[in-house]
């Protein structure tokens, strides 16, 4: 079984806490994903639940008892690491075979294990093979297959596609996805990278400076994150952020006013006494529209990407904010340095307050298909 | 296209390879010249670099006049050879342990270990000879063994810890994750994936352990048998001439084995110096 | 049990065979001893044994340079060789006088050599000398000297001075040929002396008519130069004969006479000396006796090539009969001196060695360079 | 390491048992034992008694401070000699010419030869008669007659440092070369690219970043070479009246040649002392530089 | 001026043919991307215009004298290397600095170039630092800074942006093309990053085992591949591949039999004595219809990513070929394991003969606006 509860872990580094209470469920066979920006703790979360970390305050329990001072092997886990970690005088076999033989199984057992898992990861043909003659994608499968023999309940992976190219590393997703329903362990797998993230998770759980910033379903940390780092964070490219004014608060949403004057309610909970508040609005760039939507903004590009499927289109709205991007598709006819006509529609926006704290949008849970919150399981 | 030069700078390069080599062989063309010529013919003024009377006798009478001429050449490189292997066994794990753990005391020890280098055998011939005679080590090789490898164990330390440290922590916790312990660590994983830098602190130490036997091996050695070539060469010293012929015959073909061992791993010394090096 | 005997020098000498016959009969008489010998090279071996006394792990027979005796015996490292009046009375009285000390005799001598003076017949000749006329006095020698560096391609003289014993070998010949000493019967110094000033100030003359850089050299570097006929005089023990062979036609004399003294040599003998603390000394003393019993040590001599250390002896006159050139050598016995006994040896010799190699550098006066060097020695003495 | 435990970790220690075993029996004891003879009159007799520093105050009352100054004198020009020959070498040795992987093996068998074989060659070199250097020389016409390398005070000592050289110059020579090696070829081709010649490139890339490398060894040559004694000891003792005695020559004559065991080891301590202290000073040194580097 | 050309360029190692025979000219002020898969030349390539590779055969030329025998300090360019290749011993001055440093030129002189530069780059307040306390972007910016120092007219770069990552990239991106504007240089830039070439590049150039694939402008090279390489290779996700059979071949187009026995027109210049062969039909992910199109598919989804504006789905058409992959929108009701309805427009598609060289599309020229394909200069 591989059932993992985080209980008010903390980690210290000298007088420096790096981990700040982190509390978390993780039920047998789930995915999750730790993602924040470089430094956050992720890496040292992981190592803690490996036992490669000492944890300073808390409790780690798998499957209900407590693995704190036990070490790695007893824990019931295996980790993969992102620079894979082959041992590189031994050859694909060895590798994988090595848990067995600390474990001294007898060669047999040994042969058919290491078999089983070769044949999982498709590298029957690469025994023989020492990790210097492999590819990435191999390197990245011998490393996984070393952690399967010994059959645990608990994977860990930290950031084990980032030395990966896109190609490979799109590959390596969906063979991951399909190995995570073939073994019915579970996964616990760090990344910065958001579409590993947004693609594999069945939870995504976002890290900010030590602390959990968000708990949730790729989807729902899409549409409902509840504060601004969380919505910064997630999505690519960033939402954008305009400084607004609140003007009204009611049933159907919060008013505000866009730096140009334009006016627009968006369907989020009311809060009282908001009103005069300066607030801030979230739109992701894949819903700037051309000429059209609720609240329209002039802005001139400075530099337009055409990749093809889409065209980005990189401006400011104002002259004190940072820029905005829009993703329109592949043929709008947007050029640097002419004014283009943006359109915003209310029901897309996100709305924060001056702490960061999300306003509850009105996406009525029946326009997702609850059923897709787990398809990519 | 960066490593095209012009005539000139072939010359400048050639010229000055030149002369550096001819300081460094200048030496061993002289010794070449001695062990060619009859012993009467050496001491010919003015100074000739070619007679006629040259021919390599030496290099057969040498075996006769110091009979057991081969039985020093192997015990030469025993000695180094058992120098080299024991002084791996102590640097290895120290080494190890410098670059990787943290403990308390450790820069201390660190620089203490450095700090051999700057005691020298031979002014603690004295003290060094009783305790060899306590533990009943006088001629025996364990004699010149054991203190060749004393002096060798902190450039040893030295080189493979700054290599040992290249080496990705991750590997060990790896297995550590993998449920290996920590000795089966060492010796399964750290030494074959450290091999190159081992195996320049081996040819350092063999060299070093060849070319330094001669205090040690003169003052606890008493056993003819048991001799190491420089002692050895010591004997073409007569009472009253030097047989500086089959000396200098007698000293190439001694440094034969140790050059061939070098030309053969010289790659592995300029390649595991290069992962050291940089680093300090 | 083990008797460790450390002889100086290599194993290829003619003597060493019947030294080791010798042992082989002696092993068989002594049931339960078992004699190793150790061949230590020369620059080594008397440290090596003292190291090994001083460490309390003598060997029970060394081989040592008959000036270290009193040291040895101060410091109580050896033990008397209790030689009976017979015993005594083989050796010519000099001789004996290299290895007493304090009444009692440390040592069996065992190789002993003199020095006499060799001469280039044909660089005579070729300077206009008269080549059968060898100097006899300093001031001839110089001239012979001087004669030879201006008329021929060679050097009158060679010279040693390098920092080795036997630059201070050489100049106690001077100081022997000069009526000097260096230290008395009493012990004191008496290096400071007129006679010595001027065999030192000679000593640097010579200097002048001598091969380049004598500071460079030794014994062992001025036979060559001999041989090749780049030097017209050296002055050297027995050895030198067989070095040279027939590569040049020379002659053999007496050592010239300084102005304050007569004829002299330095005497140096090297001994057998038994050590303290090896737990078999009277075996090791019965062992040095047989090895130097006259018939046995002049053998030995013979096979060697050493100057034989009792003249009188029938196979002495039979070598003489058959090899002329030994008779300066043993003629210069009664007339010579050993090599003074002080308690620092080595102290003495850097000491001396000093004094003569700032005169030969011509960096100090022969004057001041004695009067430090007696200085010196007080501490040594 | 981290483990999950907060007990003190006794591996480490384990390890370094073997290292520390052979390093206290060979080393440590006999050193410390030398520290006591310092303050003895040991000497072959097997009766020693204590007596305080007097065995310092003799030293020093002796010509001692003039071989301290000498030993530091030849420590500094053969290391200094050493490094520059080395540079030199490596700089050649890592141009892409053909032939260069042979030059690499010839620059070695100093090294590799015993130090007394390498001495004895160097000896018979010296001789003003017999000898190549001299024997050239005068067939050149540099010399007018025969030139005795070990027979004047400042020949003499140049001699023996230049035989140190040949000695220690091949070791330098490799560690940088390696050095040079590690340095990225980009940094060059970069700086190429913007036009600097070679000697600018080495001047302003490859010198400054072997910095590191030749401050290293330059130490460990320096603690080498202070301690050097077969050299020395083989081709002159010391002589042409002391002109080359050094420190380690005066400790051995004093101590194995004159049986002086308490002076020498009080000589002996000092050696130590006097290294300890260069190497602390050289190191605050060479910290010193680099943080000011880093501040610029 | 920063006028280039190449002509019939070649490179061997040894005896294997490296770069085997490339002709191209570069117009003053262009921005040429060069992609082509790993280990094709584009390093080879750029490092003989450099001059840092010597030139077996043909010509380099830049404004119409031959350089081949020029050090490149000679030729009138600088090279931005993808390690940056900065002299950690130097602060950013000074290594920005070091081509001026080289020239002898006076210290006021160097000191306002150098602050020109870094004021250019955002890097007035690095100037102290070494290159090893900065970060990724920070020392991309400083290589960069070395090389406009000395007002170059051809700019070299050699996957500059691959060590950074995703943000940063995209950051760096930006500012790249604005630099480009601003200096009015000639750009040559190697990469094998998809969106930095589409989005940056004037025209393409795509390499492929040392020779030249197809050169064209983004658009040119997403719509109209000139082969199966090219097709295959522009583009991400990937494109996909049918086999199919020709049946007819008329002005309208060529008509193909679908594997499932569909059969549809394609609009691409017919080819006369085609009909019954075996072709290859090319379909972009991002063109795949759900349960619409000229011709329909069904298939059964084995891995399904939501990447939020997407949804990726990945099946197999036919048991014998590869992946086929269909970009459906964010919120597309895919589900793995369940079959779905796939569509395809004879419009989108792409069709290569046997040798992989395309049938030319019938895209109306007027379609894509002209003015789009330079809008990112
Ligand atoms: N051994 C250590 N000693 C001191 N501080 C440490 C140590 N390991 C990590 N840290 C600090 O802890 C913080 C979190 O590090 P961690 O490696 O967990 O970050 P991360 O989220 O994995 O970042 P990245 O995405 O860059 O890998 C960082 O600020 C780091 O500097
Ligand atoms: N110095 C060299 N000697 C021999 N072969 C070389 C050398 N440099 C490159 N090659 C070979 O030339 C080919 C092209 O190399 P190049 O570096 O130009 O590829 P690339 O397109 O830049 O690849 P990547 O995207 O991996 O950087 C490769 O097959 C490579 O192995
Ligand atoms: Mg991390
Ligand atoms: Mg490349």
């Amino acid at each position: 079984m591989g059932q993992l509860e985080l209980a008010g872990v903390r980690k210290s580094f000298g007088t420096v806490e790096v981990i700040k209470g982190v509390s978390l469920d993780v039920a047998h066979g789930e995915f999750v994903v730790f993602v924040g920006p470089s430094g956050c703790g992720k890496s040292t979360l992981l190592r803690m639940i490996a036992g490669l970390e000492e944890i300073t305050d808390g409790e780690v329990r798998i499957d209900g008892s407590r693995v704190n001072d036990l070490p790695p092997v007893k824990r019931g886990i295996s980790m993969v690491f992102q620079s894979y970690a082959l041992y590189p005088h031994m050859n694909v076999y060895e590798n994988i075979a090595f848990p067995l033989r600390v474990e001294k199984m007898d060669n047999k057992t040994v042969e058919e294990k290491v078999h089983r898992a070769s044949k999982i990861l498709h590298l029957d043909e690469r025994l023989k093979h020492k990790p210097g003659q492999l590819s990435g994608g191999q390197r990245q499968r011998v490393a996984i297959g070393r952690a399967i023999v010994r059959e645990p309940s608990v994977f860990l992976f930290d950031e084990p596609l980032s030395n990966l190219d896109a190609a490979l590393r799109a590959e390596m997703r969906v063979e991951l996805s399909k190995l995570h329903s073939a073994l019915d362990a579970t996964m616990i797998y760090v990344t910065h990278d958001q579409v590993e993230a947004m693609t594999m998770a069945d939870r995504i759980v976002v890290l900010d400076g030590g602390q959990i910033a968000q708990v949730g379903t790729p989807l729902e940390l899409y549409h409902k994150p509840s504060n601004i780092f969380v919505a910064g964070f997630i999505g690519n490219p960033k939402m954008n952020f305009i400084k607004v004014k609140c003007t009204a608060s009611s049933d159907a949403g919060v008013t505000v006013e866009l730096p140009n004057g334009a006016q627009m309610t968006v369907p989020v909970d009311a809060r009282a006494g908001i009103e005069g508040q300066a607030l801030t609005l979230g739109i992701r760039p894949e819903h700037v529209k051309f000429g059209e939507g609720d609240a329209r903004l002039q802005a001139v590009p400075s530099v337009i990407e055409r990749l093809g499927i889409h065209t980005v289109v990189y401006t400011q709205i104002d002259e004190s904010e940072g820029t905005f991007t829009a993703l329109l598709e592949g043929s709008a006819p947007a050029k640097a340095g002419q004014a283009i006509d943006i359109g915003l529609n209310a029901g897309d926006c996100h709305l924060f307050d001056e702490s960061g704290v999300a306003f509850e949008r009105h996406i009525p849970l029946t326009e997702i298909d609850p059923s897709l919150l787990t398809a990519a399981s | 296209m960066i490593n095209k030069y012009r005539w000139w700078e072939y010359v400048l390069i050639y010229t000055g390879i030149a002369m550096f080599l001819t300081f460094v062989l200048a030496p061993f063309v002289e010794a070449f010249v001695v062990s060619m010529r009859p012993l009467d013919a050496l001491f010919s003024i003015p100074y000739r670099f070619i007679t006629d009377e040259m021919s390599f006798d030496a290099y057969f009478t040498m075996w006769k006049s110091v009979p057991l001429l081969w039985r020093y050449m192997l015990n030469s490189f025993g000695i180094a050879a058992a120098v080299t292997a024991l002084a791996l066994l102590a640097i290895i794990p120290a080494a190890y342990a410098f670059a990787r753990f943290e403990f308390k005391g450790r820069d201390t020890l660190l620089a203490a270990f450095l700090a051999v280098n700057m005691v020298s055998g031979a002014v603690l011939i004295i003290p060094l000879y009783k305790v060899m005679q306590q533990l009943g080590l006088l001629n025996t090789y364990f004699a010149m063994i054991a203190p060749g490898t004393a002096f060798v164990i902190p450039t040893g330390i030295w080189l493979l810890r700054s290599y040992l440290m290249r080496i990705p922590r991750e590997l060990e916790e790896a297995a550590l994750v993998d449920g290996a312990g920590r000795i089966y660590t060492l010796i399964r994983v750290i030494i074959p994936v450290a091999l190159p830098g081992i195996m320049v602190v081996a040819i350092a130490t063999f060299i070093t352990a060849y070319a330094q036997q001669f205090l040690f091996a003169l003052t606890f050695n008493s056993t003819n048998a048991l001799n190491p070539l420089p002692v050895g060469l010591f004997q073409f010293f007569g009472r009253q001439d030097v047989v500086w012929n089959e000396l200098m015959a007698a000293s190439l073909v001694g440094i034969l084995p140790v050059l061939i061992v070098y030309v053969f791993l010289q790659k592995y010394i300029v390649a595991g110096l290069t992962a050291g090096a940089v680093k300090e | 049990e083990d008797l460790h005997m450390i002889v100086c020098g290599d194993d290829t000498g003619a003597g060493i065979p019947k030294q080791a016959a010798l042992i082989e009969q002696w092993e068989s008489e002594n049931e339960g001893f078992d004699v190793t010998v150790e061949f230590v090279p020369w620059g080594q071996c008397q440290e090596k044994s003292t190291t090994l006394a001083a460490a309390g792990n003598p060997p029970a027979i060394a081989y040592m340079g008959s000036r270290t005796l009193k040291q040895l015996a101060k410091n109580d490292l050896i033990v008397p060789m209790e030689l009976t009046d017979e015993e005594k009375a083989t050796y010519a009285a000099p001789i004996l006088g290299t290895v007493t000390w304090d009444g009692k005799v440390w040592g069996v001598p065992r190789a002993f050599s003199t020095k006499a003076l060799f001469y280039n017949k044909d660089l005579f000749e070729a300077a206009g000398l008269d080549p059968e006329a060898p100097p006899t006095t300093w001031d001839e020698m110089y001239e012979a000297a001087k004669a030879i560096k201006d008329n021929t391609e060679a050097d009158g003289f060679g010279l040693a001075a390098a920092s080795f014993d036997n630059t201070m070998h050489q100049f106690l010949n001077y100081v022997y040929t000069n009526g000097g000493a260096v230290i008395d019967e009493n012990g004191e110094i008496v290096f400071n002396s007129e006679n010595n000033v001027q065999a030192l100030e000679f000593y640097g003359k010579l200097a002048e008519v001598s091969q380049p850089g004598p500071v460079a050299y030794d014994r062992a570097k001025l036979t060559p130069l001999f041989s090749e006929g780049q030097i017209g005089m050296l002055i050297s023990g027995p050895w030198v004969r067989s070095d040279v062979g027939d590569q040049v036609n020379y002659g053999i004399a007496p050592i010239p006479v300084g102005p304050m003294g007569g004829p002299g040599t330095l005497l140096i003998t090297d001994s057998l000396t038994v050590f303290k603390g090896s737990g078999m000394e009277d075996q090791a003393r019965d062992l040095v006796k047989l090895l130097t019993n006259p018939d046995n040590q002049v053998e030995f001599e013979i096979g060697e090539g050493f100057t034989p250390l009792r003249p009188d002896l029938p196979q002495v006159a039979e070598l003489v009969a058959e090899d002329p050139s030994w008779e300066p050598f043993l003629a210069a016995i009664p007339t010579g001196g050993p090599e003074p006994f002080v308690t620092d040896y080595v102290g003495m010799q850097d000491a001396i060695n000093e004094a003569v190699q700032g005169v030969v550098l011509g960096e100090v006066d022969a004057a001041e360079a004695i009067e430090y060097a007696a200085e010196m020695l007080e501490d040594y003495k | 390491m981290a483990t999950a435990s907060k007990k003190t970790d006794w591996f480490p220690y384990l390890l370094l048992i073997p290292a520390s075993m052979v390093t206290l029996i060979i080393v440590a004891w006999p050193l410390a034992e030398t520290i006591r003879l310092s303050f003895t009159n040991s000497s072959m007799s097997p009766v020693e008694s204590y007596v305080g520093f007097e065995n310092y105050q003799t030293m020093f009352s002796r010509r001692f401070p003039e071989v301290i100054a000498r030993t530091f004198y030849w420590m500094v020009l053969s290391v200094g000699i050493k490094m520059v020959l080395g540079t030199l070498g490596a700089v050649l040795l890592n141009a892409a010419v053909p032939g260069r992987t042979l030059f690499r093996v010839l620059v070695m068998p100093p090294w590799v030869v015993p130090i007394a074989v390498g001495v004895f060659i160097w000896g018979w070199m010296y001789n003003g008669q017999f000898g190549m250097i001299s024997g050239l020389g005068q067939r050149i016409g540099l010399l007018s007659g025969p030139f005795e390398f070990l027979a004047t005070k400042n020949s003499a000592f140049l001699s023996t440092v230049v035989t140190d050289v040949w000695i220690g110059t091949p070791l330098v020579t490799v560690y940088l070369l390696a050095a040079m090696q590690g340095i990225s070829p980009d940094l060059h081709e970069a700086a190429w690219t913007d036009g600097a010649s070679r000697l600018y490139r080495f001047r302003r890339i490859t010198l400054p970043l072997i910095m590191p490398a030749i401050a290293t060894m330059s130490l460990l040559s320096a603690i080498w070479t202070f301690n050097s004694f077969d050299i020395i000891w083989i081709l002159t003792e010391g002589g042409p009246r002391n002109a080359t005695t050094t420190m380690i020559i005066d400790t051995y004559k004093t101590a194995i040649s004159r049986f002086k065991y308490g002076e020498g080891a009080a000589r002996a301590v000092m050696i130590v002392i006097f290294l300890s202290l260069f190497s602390a000073f050289y190191f605050l040194m060479i910290s010193k530089l680099a943080k000011r580097e880093q501040d610029l």
